[in-house]
C-alpha cells in the first residue's frame, strides 16, 4: 500500500465531523447542524455529481464526449465547499469541479458541451458567479485574488451584511501547488488580505504523479509560509468540509483575509478517460480508499441518524435516473456550433484581419455551397 | 496645445483616464512612491491614493494575473511592466488566459486590461532592457498592440487603449520618453485619430517608408536626407501592430510603388515580414521592387557599447532605400 | 529500413541517444511512469532510471530552468512539455535565459538543452492542446526550432537536436503521432539529412507549396489532388523553422513561379509571412504571383467540433493554388 | 524610524556572533574561529569590496560605466559567504554581488565591463566558478537547482572527499522571494533533495518597495513552507554569516539537502546609480543601519582582539588606492568591442540567418569605409 491510502502525514491533524463508518465525531473548533431537509438535499447533491460522472464517462465511451475528467471520490470535497458559497460569492474552478456548477444552478449541459467540443464552457459566469473552467494548471488562482482584491475595492468586505460581503474560491489540485503561480496567488493574497478561499483538492495524484513527488511538505504548510493559514480537512467528510469552508469564507467576507483549505482526498477514477491508470497506481490503493467512500459515509450518517429512509433513496434514485436521461439526450441532440461562430468573440470591437478572414471564411462557404449544389443539380438532371 | 515629453504625456493620459473614470487602476513595480523607474506615474499615488495606484511585489504573472481577476469584477487596470525583457513571467497570463477569456466564455466576460511597457533600444542599458517584443503579442489572437511614437499619440492612444474592452499590449518607446512634442489636450473624441489607424508623416512619391515607436524618428530623418539628394520618401506610423492598418499601407505604395520596413525588432517572423506579405499581396503589380526590411539582427541584443551598430540608423535604411530603387 | 509511427519513431530515437550519451536526461510530467501522455517515453524510465528519466514537480519553468542547469553542468537535458499550450510558464526560462547564454557568455557556457513539445491541431481536443506556437520561438534569437513531418525526420531531428550545442525548439505534429512510415534507423552520420535543411519531396512545375509538421500531410493530399486536374505541384517540407532553408524554397519557386505556404498557426507574424518576404525579396522577378499563405484563423483556437473549420484543408489549400495561378 | 530599521520581526531569532559594537557573542549552533592573518584577509576582503563600490560609483558618475549597482553596506553578508566557499562549488549570483567575484578570483574589470557596457560580463564562469550575473530578477535560481542536480548526478555530493563534494550558491534579493520562479526552485531544491544553498540577501528594499510590500512573513519562513530549512542571519556581521553558510555549505556537501539563508542586511546606496532613493525613504533610516556597518563592527572586533593595527590599516588604505587606481586606468583604457564581434556567439553552429546578416553587415561597413576614404581624399585633394 503506498503512503496515498494511508492518510495524511503522522503529526498533522485533520478536521474530521465523521469518520469513515459515518460515525460523528467532535472537533473543538468545528461543528455544523444540518436540518434534516438540508442533510437530505446534500445527499442528493452528492448522488447526483456522482451521476453526472458515471453518465458522462459513459457518454464519452460512446464517442458523444471528446473527454472526460471524472469527480469520484471528490464529491464531498466540492460538494461540502459548494454549500459553505453565498449568492454573491465567486468561484474559479478547475476542470474537474462539477460538483461547484451543480450547486451553483449551472445546467450540466453547459459543462458537458465542453467535453463535447462544442464550446469552452457553455455556462454564464456572471450569472452563476463561476468563472469558467481553467486548463492551464494554476492559472486561475491569480485571476481569483485579483478578482478578489476588485471586491475589497467595491467596499464588499467586512460591512457585517450578510448579503453583500463577499468571498471569493480558487479550486485547484495538489500538483497546481508546484506552479510558480500557485505560490504567487498566495502571496499576494497575503499582502493584500484578499478575501479568497484557496481550495486544494489533494487527491493525491496529478495525473500519473503522486504528491511526494510535488512537495516534501503537506500542502497546507506551503501556504502557511506563504503567510496564508492553512488548514486541513477530511476531503471525503462532507461536513467537515462545508464545516472549515463555511469558516473560511465567513473569515474571508469579514475581511479577516485568505485561508487555504487542503481537503485531503482521493481521484477514483482515471485523470481523465484519455488516461490508463493501470499504468502508474496499485489496485490495493484505490481499494483502501473505496472503503473510505465519501458518499457511503454520509449516508451511513444519515441512517444512523434516522434522517434517510428507503422511501428517500427511491425517489433519489429515480431522480437521479431521470437526470442521467436528460443529459443523455440533451447531450445527443447537441447541434454542432455553425463553423463561422467561431469568427465572433475574440474581439469585442472589430480586428480587421478578422474581419477579413471571417469574409474569406464565408465566401469560400458559400462557393462550396454553390459547388454541392451545382454537383446536385448535376445528378438530378 | 501643450508641449510636453512622451513620458509626461503618458502620465497626463493615464491621470485623465484615471479621473474619468474610477474603475481605472494603476499596477506595477514602484510605480508609486518612486512613481516608476522612468516616472511615467509620478504623482498618481499621491494624487488618486494607494488603492488606485499600487505598487506590488516583484511578479510579473502576479500582477497580470491579479489585473485580470479585477477586470473580471469590473475595474479597468493598467499595469506597468518595468522593463520589456521583464514581460515574459507573464507570458502564460496574457497568452492563455488574458488573451482568450473573451472567446472562451463566447463574449460574456471582457478583460479590458492595458498592459505598459518601455520597449526598444538605444538607452545604452544592461541586458534585457532594450528589446522590441512587437511580434510576440501580435501573432497572438486575442490581443491588440499599440506602439506610440510621439507625445501626441502616446496621450491619447494610451486613453483609447484603456478604454477599449479588448486588452491591449501599450509600448512606450524608452529612447524618445524625453522627447517632446505638441500634445493637443482638447481634441473632442470625434476627432482623435483612432486607435488601430496608420498616419501618413510626410507625403512623398519614390517610396515608401514604414515605420513604428522609436523608428519613426530615423524613418523621418532618412527622408530629410535623401529629399537633400531628391528623392521624396512617404513615412508612414504604423501606431498599432495589430490590427496592422495595411489600407493605409497599401495605398501610399500604390503610389510609390516601393515599401521599407523599419524596426528595431530582429527581422524573423517580424512585423517587416507580415507587412512584406500583405502588402505584396495587395500590391503585387504596383510594386517596382521587393519590400526591404531594415531591423535588429538576429542576435540576443548585444551589450550597449555595440547596439547603434546592432539598431538601424538612418544609414541604413537609406541604404534599403536605395536597394529598393535600384530595383 | 523499419515501419513505425512517428510518436515510436521519437521513442527510438531518445532511446538510441540517451544509449549512445550517458548524460543524455530526459525530464517533464508524467514522462516515466506513464511513459508520457502520448506514450513518445514509453519505457524509457524502465531501462535508465529514474536519474535519467525524471518525473518532475508540475512546473514548467522549473522543467527549463533546471535543464538549463544541468546542461551547464555538462549534460544533456531533453525536456517534454506535455502540450504545446502550456509551454508558456517556461516562456521567460526560454527567452531570457536559454536563448542568450551563450551570447551573454561570449561562447563559454553552452545550454544544449531540447524542449520537446506536441503542436498543431486536429486531435480533438480541449482547450491549449492544439496550438502552433513555432513563430513565438523562431522570432528569438539564440533558439533554433525543428517541426519535422514524418517518422524518419522524427526519429533522426530529436537526435540531431540533441546533438546541437544550441537550445532547441522540437516540436511533434501531435496529429501525426500515429502514422506510420518508414525509417531507416542504419544510416550512417553523414548520410542523415542535416537538421536544418528543407526536402522536396513531391516535383512539380506550376507552384510551390510549402508545408512543416501536420500540415504536410495536407500539402501532400492537395497536390495528389491538384494532379488529377492535371496541375502539378512542387511540395517542400520545410523541417526547420529556425533557421529556415530558404535556399531550398527560393530554388524551388525559381522554377514554379508561384509559392503557397501551409501553416496552422494563424497567419500574423507567422512563418508563411517570413517566408513570404524573404522568397519575394529574392524571386522578385520569378514571382508570377504573390506568395500566398494558408493558415489558422487570427482567433484563440476553437472548440474541438470546429476546428476542421479552422485549420488549414486540402480545399483551402487547393483554393490558394488556384489563385496563384489564376495571377 | 520604519520597520526595517527596528530589524528582524519579534521572535525571529537571528545568528550573530558580533554585535553592533563588534562585541563577541556566544551562540549555541554557530562559532567561527579565525586565525589573524585570515581575519585580516576577511578584513581586506571587505574594504576592497567597499572601494570598488565607491570607485565604481564615481566612474559611472563621470560617463565611464553606464549603471552601477552598488553592494554597499552588504559587504558582510557577500564577503562571509563568498570566504565559506570551496574551489569547486559553483556561484550563481544576482547583479549586486560584487564580494563573491572577487572572492573567487575574478578581475573586477571583467565585472565593470558589465557596467560599462562593453559585455555581459568578461570573466569565465567555468574558471571561477560564477555564473554570469542574471539581471531577470530570479530567474539564476531554478538554473543554480538545476547544476546542483547535475552534481548530484556526478556523484560529487556525499562522498566525504572536500575536494570532491560540491555544493552551489544561489544568491538573490528580498524581492526576487516574491517571483513565482523562486518558489518552485526552492522546492525543486527540496524535491530532489539538491546541494544548494539559497543565499537571500535581504537588503531591506527592492528599488523603492520595502519589504512589507512582497510578503507577509519573514523571508526565511517562506522557504521552510516550501521544504527548504530557513536560517537567519545578521547578514552584517561577517563571522555569522560565514559560520552560518559554512554549515549550510557543508550540509548541501554532505547530502543533507537545500537552505534557505536570509542574510539580514542593508542596501546602504541607491538601487543603482539610476535611482533616487530620496524619493522613497527616509534619511533616518539610514542613518540608522550606519550604526551598524559591517566593516566598522568587523573593525571593531579585530582591534578589540589585538589583531588589527594602524599598520596594517595603512598597508591596507594603500592597497586599496592602488587597487582603485587599477580599476580606474582599466575601465579608462577599455575599448568598445568590434562592432562584428557582435554576430559571433549566438550560435555555436552557423545559423544562416546571422551568417547573412554579419556579411551584409560586413560589407556596409566596408562600403562605409570606402566613403570615408573617398569623402577624406577628395577633401585631400
Ligand atoms: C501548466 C500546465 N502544465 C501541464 C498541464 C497538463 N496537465 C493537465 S492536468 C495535470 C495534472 C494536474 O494535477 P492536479 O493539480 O493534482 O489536479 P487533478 O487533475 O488531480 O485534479 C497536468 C500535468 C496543464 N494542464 N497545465
Ligand atoms: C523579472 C524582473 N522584474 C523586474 C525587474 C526590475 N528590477 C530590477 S532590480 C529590482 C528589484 C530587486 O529587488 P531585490 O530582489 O530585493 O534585489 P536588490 O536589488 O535589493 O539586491 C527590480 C524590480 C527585473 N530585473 N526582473
Ligand atoms: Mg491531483
Ligand atoms: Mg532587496
Amino acid at each position: 500500500m503506498t503512503d496515498a491510502a494511508a492518510g495524511p502525514a503522522r503529526g498533522e491533524e485533520m478536521v474530521q465531523l465523521l469518520d469513515a463508518t459515518g460515525a460523528r465525531r467532535a472537533h473543538p473548533d468545528h461543528d455544523v447542524h444540518l436540518e434534516p431537509a438540508e442533510a437530505l438535499e446534500v445527499l442528493r447533491d452528492l448522488v447526483l455529481l456522482r451521476r453526472l460522472d458515471a453518465e458522462a464517462e459513459a457518454l464519452q465511451r460512446q464517442g458523444e464526449l471528446g473527454l472526460w475528467a471524472g469527480s469520484r471520490g471528490q464529491e464531498a470535497a466540492q460538494v461540502g465547499a459548494a454549500r459553505a458559497l453565498r449568492r454573491q460569492d465567486h468561484v474559479f474552478p478547475s476542470y474537474r469541479d462539477h460538483g461547484f456548477l451543480l450547486a451553483r444552478g449551472v445546467d450540466p449541459l453547459h459543462l458537458l458541451s465542453l467535453f463535447r467540443g462544442v464550446d469552452h464552457g457553455g455556462w454564464d459566469p456572471v450569472e452563476h458567479g463561476v468563472h469558467p473552467y481553467t486548463l492551464v494548471i494554476a492559472a486561475q488562482m491569480l485571476p481569483a485574488v485579483g478578482y478578489a482584491m476588485g471586491v475589497q475595492r467595491d467596499g464588499a468586505v467586512g460591512t457585517g451584511d450578510p448579503a453583500r460581503d463577499t468571498a471569493v474560491v480558487a479550486c485547484f489540485g495538489d500538483g497546481a501547488t508546484s506552479q510558480g503561480e500557485a505560490a504567487e496567488a498566495l502571496n499576494w493574497a497575503a499582502v493584500y488580505n484578499a478575501p479568497v478561499v484557496f481550495l486544494c483538492q489533494n487527491n493525491q495524484w496529478a495525473i500519473s504523479e503522486p504528491v511526494r513527488q510535488q512537495s516534501t511538505v503537506p500542502l497546507h504548510r506551503r501556504a502557511e509560509g506563504a503567510g496564508v493559514p492553512g488548514v486541513l480537512v477530511d476531503g471525503n467528510d462532507v461536513l467537515a468540509v462545508l464545516s472549515v469552508v463555511r469558516s473560511a469564507l465567513e473569515r474571508a467576507r469579514s475581511g479577516g483575509g485568505p485561508t487555504f483549505v487542503e481537503a485531503y482526498t482521493y481521484r477514483m477514477g482515471a485523470h481523465t478517460t484519455a488516461d490508463d491508470p493501470g499504468r502508474y497506481r496499485d489496485a490495493a490503493e484505490v481499494d483502501a480508499w473505496r472503503e473510505k467512500d465519501p458518499i457511503d459515509r454520509f449516508r451511513a450518517h444519515l441512517r444512523a441518524e434516522g434522517v434517510l429512509d428507503d422511501a428517500f433513496e427511491e425517489r433519489l434514485a429515480a431522480e437521479a435516473d431521470a437526470f442521467a436521461e436528460r443529459l443523455r439526450a440533451g447531450v445527443q441532440d447537441m447541434a454542432d456550433p455553425e463553423p463561422a461562430s467561431m469568427f465572433e468573440h475574440a474581439y469585442a470591437e472589430p480586428h480587421p484581419q478578422v474581419v477579413a478572414e471571417r469574409d474569406e471564411f464565408l465566401a469560400a462557404w458559400a462557393r462550396h455551397e454553390q459547388d454541392e449544389q451545382h454537383a446536385t443539380a448535376g445528378r438530378d438532371r | 496645445m501643450e508641449r510636453m515629453p512622451i513620458a509626461k504625456a503618458i502620465n497626463a493620459g493615464l491621470r485623465a483616464a484615471m479621473e474619468r473614470d474610477p474603475r481605472v487602476l494603476l499596477m506595477g513595480e514602484d510605480i508609486g512612491r518612486l512613481g516608476g523607474v522612468f516616472r511615467v506615474t509620478d504623482g498618481l499615488q499621491k494624487d488618486f491614493g494607494e488603492d488606485r495606484v499600487l505598487d506590488t511585489p516583484l511578479a510579473e504573472a502576479g500582477i497580470v494575473g491579479t489585473a485580470l481577476g479585477m477586470a473580471l469584477r469590473g475595474y479597468r487596470p493598467v499595469c506597468e511592466i518595468q522593463f520589456n525583457g521583464f514581460v515574459y513571467p507573464a507570458f502564460s497570463q496574457i497568452v492563455t488566459q488574458l488573451a482568450k477569456l473573451r472567446a472562451r466564455s463566447r463574449g460574456r466576460l471582457s478583460v479590458p486590461v492595458v498592459i505598459r511597457m518601455p520597449a526598444g533600444g538605444g538607452i545604452g542599458s544592461v541586458e534585457h532592457h532594450s528589446e522590441s517584443p512587437e511580434a510576440l503579442f501580435a501573432h497572438v489572437p486575442g490581443l491588440r498592440v499599440v506602439y506610440p511614437s510621439s507625445a501626441h499619440d502616446a496621450y491619447w492612444t494610451v486613453q483609447q487603449s484603456i478604454a477599449s474592452a479588448d486588452p491591449v499590449l501599450f509600448l512606450e518607446p524608452e529612447r524618445r520618453y524625453w522627447e517632446k512634442g505638441d500634445v493637443d489636450t482638447a481634441l473632442a473624441p470625434g476627432e482623435v485619430t483612432s486607435l488601430h489607424r496608420a498616419r501618413v508623416l510626410r507625403s512623398g512619391t519614390d517610396a515608401t517608408v514604414v515605420a513604428y515607436g522609436p523608428t519613426v524618428k530615423l524613418a523621418l530623418d532618412a527622408a530629410a536626407e535623401a529629399a537633400e539628394d531628391g528623392t521624396q520618401l512617404e513615412v508612414v506610423d504604423l501606431r498599432s501592430i495589430s490590427p496592422l492598418d495595411v489600407d493605409t499601407v497599401t495605398e501610399s505604395v500604390r503610389r510609390t510603388g516601393r515599401l521599407v520596413v523599419v524596426q528595431e525588432a530582429p527581422l524573423s517572423h517580424g512585423t517587416g515580414a507580415e507587412l512584406a506579405a500583405q502588402v505584396t499581396e495587395r500590391c503585387f503589380y504596383s510594386l517596382e521592387a521587393p519590400v526591404k526590411r531594415v531591423g535588429g539582427y538576429h542576435l540576443p541584443y548585444p551589450a550597449a557599447r555595440v547596439e547603434e551598430h546592432y539598431l538601424p540608423t538612418v544609414d541604413r535604411v537609406l541604404d534599403a532605400v536605395e536597394q529598393a530603387l535600384a530595383a
